[in-house]
């Protein structure tokens, strides 16, 4: 009887079955998550064509109907963000075996990176099974012990580097979380205590003003924010991120942060929305602005090449936060769309550049930028990879992030708030600059000696590349996935035509 | 002023003082306990919103969720615990934000 | 799928499927990959023959392709795309050779005819664009594939001057992404081909059409060079002759000036545009960077610096002559987009000819030169003469018609600056005629290309020959069918209409 | 007789805020933790005064008793690390972990201070009124899992609530549980203690006389779990005391546990769960959804399972890192001087 | 049945002032040793006495016999701890109180 609700069961129960098996069996961890990769990314594919032939589903756990059990909402938007995640994953996945197999090659490191691989694939897959079961879930406090997973596993994979700097980064990563989960628990306690019920859909119709109600949205807003580092609760994610292992940054910047925004954008953009006044919106637009400008500025004064693709992430999520007022400004305008080929494209650029980042590092032995002149002759592939990358990260065309910045930059000029446009190409300009600036000393300048002889294995420079391509082809298909958004999404998309003339 | 608004009352009391505690106490440890207290002070107010007026219709659900907040709330401690011991076993540096005495800038970006 | 629509593809793709594959190929294998640069090239050519015929049929090719309901990307064949496209393809075969023939032994040459294979593709995408967004992604990404070609040298000053180049363009390119987004909102996708649409939309926003024409110009004027955004066209000089030659004289420059065209002529059109009298300021802007351009050339003792500064002045003819609204003008400043190219292209191949085998690169080292080497030099007086509008060469076939075009409106002081234009180029081209001609030899050139029988190597003396022998042959057969000047007379016939 | 309650609530309601100033804001970290460890019993306390006798057994073994004991570890852990500092720094007076002068730590910044402090008694003040506001939402979901509970298999209605209603909650904190035993597990190697350490006779009579009575107890409060207060975290927290007992009275046969059966037990609970929910799809049914009557029988089995793995995992928690590798004690990984490959830029 | 209560509560009434004194050696005293003996010897005598007086008040026998178990296993730990907590200190060379 397999249907979408089959495939999106199997899409939580294989991660989290492999992860078990994997720490039973560590000596076979690497086969065994490909291989969860790959069944992970069918059964996406396979529920996505069922989703596009029968549409939205309520998919009730255990039997027990929606205000008592808990469900699973499949909706375009939840199916495109598993399909992003599962995409991005298996590249971070094929990646991740060649870094590992690297490093247990070379003499002297055995026992670290052996100890390494053998927790890194476990505790992946688990974070891979939650952020599958966070996209899917329809009920707040599931997505409370769903975050927390998240979380844990971030703290813990950012921690497996071993490196004192990744450790106080895990352990400041770690306090933030926990502080941002105990305020998202109490705003869910709230909210169950005024209206009794957890499930979204249920709490979108209830919603009313009333004091508890402000209260409980102030808590899970500042939980979320914390998690998703929005500007001035960023401090802890440059470190994070850039002292974690190559895969790991990878899978941090380009998945992790989206789950919290996810759920911004579902507490925002759906339940909240008809109640929440336009000005929290600006509010949030105002900090995504600042996000955009002193996530740039940082970045361009970096000297590691880790940090400033980090500090670019803080940037970057500044987008996503400027397009919140535009959604609410034009509520079924293409903005919605706008922000989700963002979420996509983000994601596939920015692992494919951290990963390009990780084999430049292994090749030259450091990451200061100014010594990475002309590592193009050592690393053809992988600079190529990290260039392909920043074109979409600048938003230049024919990359998804052109387009939905193409798109936002339209609504925002329709509907007559024209600075978040201008916003959005201030920050396409910076975000130009701190590419350029790696760009060209990896493709122009004359060559240095790099002192690693070991060669990068082919699959490590080809996923980045393969990656990197599809932020690239986002553009050019953006039709396709986007397709997808309207069934079932918050708003009548196919009203939204009309609306960009 | 029935016990059960006392009751909510000292789990926000609990809740902001560990929310002061983690933000402002400066060794590692004492942020952790800070974090539990925090989270005993959101389970009170769980529970006491349960407990109806005629404390004879009690709603289990909440009584659910802060059990398996408490077993979340140990496992966070357990990690956070191991790694307050390895940062101050590594970077020699109970607090956070505080230079290393000897000297030695505690650089983040060792 | 239309035969129409799959020529146009195939034309971009004869550019594009080369360049990528040279970048596969390994660095040493230069007999293929100059094998796959010439046979892209005249593949292409070939192709474009088939669309002029085409067009001059009076078929039309078109192909669409939707991104997303709100953005469609379009590519269709109208003369003037015919026209920029023939340009580019021919200069581009040229150069191909030139450039063969320049990086004889320099290092990583698959790195460089890669980008510049896909920076032809990408002019001629913008020659073919259907609508205004295509264009717009055409545009921004020449920018992104110039800059490895502009800073190909990997020294300091080539990074500087790509970083200038860069910051430049980036913003420029920015103000149009913001120009036609917000030109979207008002009047929906703009397309090309058919009738000016802003017509219908004028009544209400009179204002704010007003200022997205402005930020056009500005977006367009820094490709377009004109005058206050000109500063990265001198640094670009940097680059070697080749990328200089045919980016910095045909492709990048054209490529703002076109824009400039399609802008007034297609977009706006030119009765709604002359209504809002936008024109007035577009000519004095033209006018003043003439001025400029041919001023700063003077003072510019580096060969390649003054012939830099001469092209932002000749550019600044055909934006004069579009933004003059006669019929006359319109064919001037067209048929001068051509002339400009291949004069401009002959004086870039001699200065890059010298540079490579005596190692000339000032003025004053050019005294008495021709001895040395007459047939560059003599590619070089006839470009130079046609700039400054001698009879037979093209330079004055354009010139007249500007003139004509500026007397038949009424408008003396453009004939005014015409004059005083040339009167300029002459000042600061024949005194390099004169050294090199008539003067003894004062410094000894270090003889770097060891030439049997020629002067230098025979892949760098012909390209110059058969552009200045274009010049001269596009300037006397100006009335026959096939010379560009009855083409851009067909162009400004459908736009000025019977 | 209200009234003498109503006076014990009150007093127990301010304690527990009083508790938590003092523990914050005294200065020897040994009495923060004692303090922390009573107030845990307090709050179990409180738990029983309202109602929630589950909450409260699993708040005194779980979040007073192993969260103090993993506190109390930790703590040791940290004065053997000060200590060697200090024997390297050989600084004469016994360092206070406050080392730094109280007027240098509060002169940092005193505007974030006094601005965090005023923010904070603004949202408190703000909230607290607006809990006084509203009552309490009829019960919330009450009545709908009573009226459910015909179906669920079991009579205590947390326990239905916990593995049938959202038994997919449970499913996700198991998998909590397991992840913090892995991440304990990925960060560091439990120390090579002295093997000679003899427990003592009284410990080791203690561990003798108790640990069988404790797997006697969980045993039975995973099996009342389902009609009364117990179930299967309760069950787990006891046998994780038993656990730590063992541990702590360092007896040999703890040393001797192959990893393998250790890993093992670590996947039991979280795998029997898994397969159970994915096996009751086989019959048709969703995810966790018990085939007919027998959903008792199932959740006795899920309860049983996870409860020791709970048990083995808290118990792993306490000890606070991977067992030793049996074979040669290889060099602590963690400090591996290593080529450095992964080591910072040399900056 | 009343008497029994009475009985009760008469016995819980009594253990009160075993833990009373029991806190006052804890605060009072000088020295560990002199506390720990304070302590566990009162508290155990005073949870006695509660425990029958729950024990008489108690309706099925059960409840009593779970009642006597916990008393039993309160002894054992108190008196393990108490003597854990002693051979720690000594070991930390903490001297016994002398009269001055």
């Amino acid at each position: 009887m397999p249907d979408t609700a089959f495939w999106a069961v199997c899409l939580v129960v294989v991660p989290l079955f492999f992860a078990l098996i994997c720490f039973v069996r560590s000596d076979q961890a690497a086969v065994l998550g490909l291989l969860a990769a790959g069944l992970n990314a069918l059964a996406a594919l396979a529920m996505t064509v069922f989703f596009v032939r029968s549409g939205p589903l309520r998919y009730a756990i255990g039997g027990w109907q929606a205000p008592l059990g808990i469900n699973f909402s499949i909706d375009g938007l939840s199916v495109l963000l598993v399909a992003m995640t599962a995409v991005t994953g298996l590249s971070v996945s094929m990646y991740a075996r060649g870094y590992f197999s690297l490093r247990i090659g070379s003499a002297g490191e055995i026992n670290r990176h052996g100890h390494q691989r053998a927790f890194f694939w476990p505790v992946w897959l688990l974070l891979w099974g939650a952020l599958n079961g966070l996209f899917l879930s329809a009920d707040l406090f599931n997505v409370y012990v769903t975050l927390e997973i998240i979380g844990l596993s971030a703290v813990v994979l950012t921690a497996l580097s071993g490196k004192p700097a990744a450790r106080l980064a895990a352990m400041r990563y770690l306090l933030v979380s926990l502080l941002g989960s105990c305020s998202y628990l109490f705003g869910v306690a709230l909210l169950y205590r005024s209206y009794g019920i957890l499930d979204m859909a249920a709490l979108a119709r209830l919603i009313s003003p009333a004091p508890l109600m402000w209260a409980s949205l102030a808590l899970l807003t500042t939980g979320l924010l914390l998690k998703t580092a929005l500007f001035p609760l960023h401090f802890w994610l440059p470190p994070a991120h850039a002292n974690a292992l190559a895969p790991v940054s990878a899978i941090l910047s380009g998945l992790v942060v989206k789950a919290s925004f996810y759920l911004m954008l579902r507490l925002w953009g759906d339940i909240f929305a008809q109640v929440l006044p336009f000005a929290a919106y600006v509010l949030l637009g105002v900090l995504g602005c600042g996000a955009v400008l002193w996530g740039a500025v940082q970045a361009l004064l970096q000297k590691r090449l880790k940090m400033l693709i980090a500090y670019s992430t803080v940037a970057q999520l500044g987008y996503l936060f400027i397009a919140l007022p535009l959604i609410r400004l034009d509520p079924g305008s293409s903005a919605w769309e706008a922000v989700i080929l963002l979420i996509m494209s983000h994601a596939c650029a920015k692992s494919a550049m951290f990963m390009a980042a990780g084999s430049i590092f292994l090749k030259a032995g450091h990451d200061r930028i100014d010594d990475l002149a002309g590592i193009k002759e050592v690393l053809p592939i992988s600079s190529f990879a990290f260039v392909l990358a920043g074109v979409s990260l600048m938003g230049f065309p024919p990359s998804g992030g052109f387009v939905g910045k193409w798109l936002l930059l339209g609504v925002s000029l329709a509907g007559g708030e024209w600075w978040w446009g201008v916003m959005l190409v201030i920050g396409s300009l910076l975000a130009a600059g701190y590419v350029y600036r790696v760009a060209s000393r990896l493709l122009v300048f004359k060559v240095t000696f790099f002192s690693r002889r070991q060669s990068i294995p082919p699959v490590m420079e080809w996923s980045a590349v393969l990656l990197a391509l599809l932020a690239l082809l986002l553009g050019l298909l953006a039709g396709y996935p986007l397709g997808l958004l309207e069934a079932g999404s918050p708003f009548p998309l196919h009203a939204c035509r009309e609306v960009m003339p | 002023m029935n016990t059960l608004f006392l009751y909510t009352m000292s789990g926000l009391a609990l809740f902001a003082i560990g929310l002061h505690g983690l933000i402002r106490s400066s060794h590692l440890l004492r942020k952790i306990l800070a974090a539990n207290l925090m989270s005993s002070g959101v389970f009170l107010i769980m529970i006491v919103g349960a407990c109806g007026t005629d404390q004879v219709m009690i709603d289990p659900v909440p009584h659910a969720m802060v059990l398996t907040g408490i077993v979340v709330s140990v496992s966070t401690t357990a990690v956070a615990l191991v790694l307050v011991c390895l940062v101050q076993e590594t970077t020699n540096r109970a607090l956070l934000w505080q230079k290393r005495k000897r000297g030695q800038g505690g650089r983040t970006d060792a | 799928m239309n035969w129409g629509g799959l020529l146009l593809v195939m034309i971009l793709l004869s550019s594009l499927v080369p360049g990528l594959i040279i970048f596969a190929l390994p660095e040493k294998s230069n007999r293929p990959r100059t094998f796959l640069n010439l046979g892209g090239a005249f593949l292409k050519l070939l192709l474009i023959l088939v669309m002029i015929i085409g067009i001059y049929k009076g078929r039309h090719f078109a192909v669409r392709w939707q991104l997303l309901p709100g953005i469609e990307l379009a590519l269709n064949s109208d003369p003037l795309a015919a026209l920029f496209s023939t340009l580019s393809t021919v200069l581009w075969l040229l150069t191909t050779l030139y450039a063969v023939g320049y990086l004889e032994q320099s290092p990583n040459r698959r790195q460089f005819f890669g980008y510049f294979s896909i920076c032809v593709t990408v002019t001629v995408g913008i020659a073919l664009a259907g609508n205004l967004i295509t264009f717009l992604l055409f545009y921004e990404l020449l920018t992104l594939t110039t800059y490895p070609l502009v800073t190909h040298r990997g020294t300091r000053e080539a990074l500087a001057a790509g970083r200038v180049y860069l910051a430049y363009t980036l913003s420029g390119g920015a103000v149009l992404l913001v120009a036609v987004a917000w030109l979207q909102v008002l009047a929906g996708p703009v397309d090309f081909g058919g009738q000016p649409v802003l017509a219908s939309v004028a009544a209400t926003h009179e204002l704010q059409l007003i200022v997205i024409f402005f930020m056009f110009i500005a977006g367009l004027g820094v490709k377009a060079a004109l005058v206050p955004l000109h500063g990265w066209l001198p640094r670009a000089m940097v680059a070697p002759a080749p990328v200089s030659a045919l980016l910095h004289a045909v492709a990048v420059v054209k490529a703002g000036v076109f824009g400039i065209v399609r802008i007034v002529h297609d977009v706006y059109g030119i009765g709604f545009a002359a209504g809002l009298n936008l024109l007035l300021p577009l000519s004095i802007l033209a006018s003043v960077s003439i001025i400029y351009g041919s001023l700063c050339a003077l003072r510019e003792d580096d060969l390649k610096k003054r012939l830099a500064y001469s092209t932002i002045s000749q550019l600044s003819y055909i934006v004069l002559g579009v933004s003059v609204a006669g019929p006359l003008a319109a064919i001037g400043g067209l048929v001068h987009l051509v002339h400009q190219g291949l004069m401009k292209i002959t004086l870039f191949f001699c200065a890059g000819n010298l540079a490579e085998t005596l190692g000339v690169h000032r003025i004053s080292e050019m005294n008495g030169i021709a001895r040395r080497m007459p047939l560059t030099m003599a590619a070089f007086s006839v470009g130079a003469l046609g700039m400054i509008g001698f009879p037979p060469m093209a330079g004055f076939v354009s010139k007249w018609y500007l003139g004509m075009g500026a007397l038949a409106t009424g408008k003396m002081w453009v004939v005014a600056i015409l004059a005083v234009s040339t009167v300029l180029n002459a000042a600061y081209f024949l005194p390099i005629l004169i050294g090199a001609w008539f003067k003894p030899q004062e410094c000894t050139w270090s003889e770097q290309v060891v030439a049997v029988r020629l002067e230098t190597r025979w892949m760098l003396l012909v390209p110059p020959l058969v552009t200045a022998f274009l010049v001269v042959t596009v300037g006397l057969l100006a009335n026959a069918q096939i010379s560009p000047l009855a083409w851009v007379k067909l162009i400004v016939g459908r736009e000025f209409g019977p | 007789m209200m009234d003498v309650m109503g006076f014990f609530d009150i007093v127990l309601a301010l304690a527990l805020p009083w508790l938590g100033w003092r523990l914050l804001a005294s200065s020897d970290l040994f009495r923060a933790v004692v303090l922390f460890i009573s107030l845990g019993l307090l709050m179990s306390l409180t738990w029983v005064r309202l109602q929630a006798p589950d909450v409260a057994l699993a708040e005194a073994a779980i979040g007073a008793g192993l969260t103090g004991a993993l506190f109390l570890s930790a703590l040791r852990r940290l004065e053997r690390l000060s200590e060697s500092e200090r024997r390297l720094e050989h600084a004469g007076k016994r360092e206070e972990d406050e080392t730094i002068p109280p007027e240098k730590r509060r002169r940092a910044k005193p505007v974030a201070y006094v601005l965090s402090l005023f923010l904070l008694v603004v949202f408190v003040l703000l909230l607290g009124w607006s809990l006084g506001q509203t009552p309490g939402a009829k019960g919330g979901l009450g009545p709908a899992v009573a009226g459910q509970m015909g179906q669920s298999g079991v009579q205590s209605q947390v326990t239905a609530v916990l593995l049938n209603f959202r038994g997919y909650d449970t499913l996700l904190e198991m998998m909590v549980l397991f992840l913090a035993a892995l991440g304990v597990w990925s960060l560091t190697r439990v120390r090579q203690t002295q093997q000679g350490e003899v427990p003592g006779p009284v410990l080791a009579t203690l561990v003798r006389l108790l640990v069988p009575l404790m797997i006697i107890v969980a045993g039975y409060l995973v099996w009342i779990g389902s009609s009364r207060a117990g179930g299967a975290f309760q069950g787990g927290a006891v046998l994780a005391a038993a656990g730590v007992l063992l541990l702590l009275a360092n007896v040999t046969v703890v040393r001797q546990v192959p990893a393998g059966l250790l890993r093992w037990a670590l996947v039991l609970g979280p795998l029997l769960f898994l397969l159970t929910a994915v096996a009751c799809m086989g019959g048709g049914g969703n995810l966790l959804e018990y085939p007919g009557q027998s959903a008792g029988v199932w959740i006795l089995f899920i309860e049983s399972a996870t409860a020791v793995s709970i048990g083995v995992t808290l118990a792993a928690l306490y000890a606070g890192g991977r067992p030793p590798a049996p074979s040669a004690p290889e060099k602590d990984n963690e400090e591996g001087p290593g080529s450095g490959v992964d080591k910072g830029g040399k900056a | 049945m009343a008497f029994l209560h009475g009985l009760g509560m008469v016995c819980i009434l009594l253990g009160i002032p075993f833990f009373v004194s029991g806190t006052i050696g804890l605060l009072r005293f000088p020295d560990i040793y002199t506390r720990l003996h304070a302590l566990t010897k009162a508290d155990n005598v005073g949870l006695g006495f509660v425990v029958l007086g729950l024990a008489l008040q108690a309706e099925e026998w059960n409840t009593v016999a779970r009642l006597l178990l916990i008393w039993l296993l309160v002894l054992i730990a108190s008196s393990a701890s108490c003597h854990l907590v002693a051979r720690a200190a000594l070991r930390r060379k903490i001297q016994p109180w002398t009269r001055p």
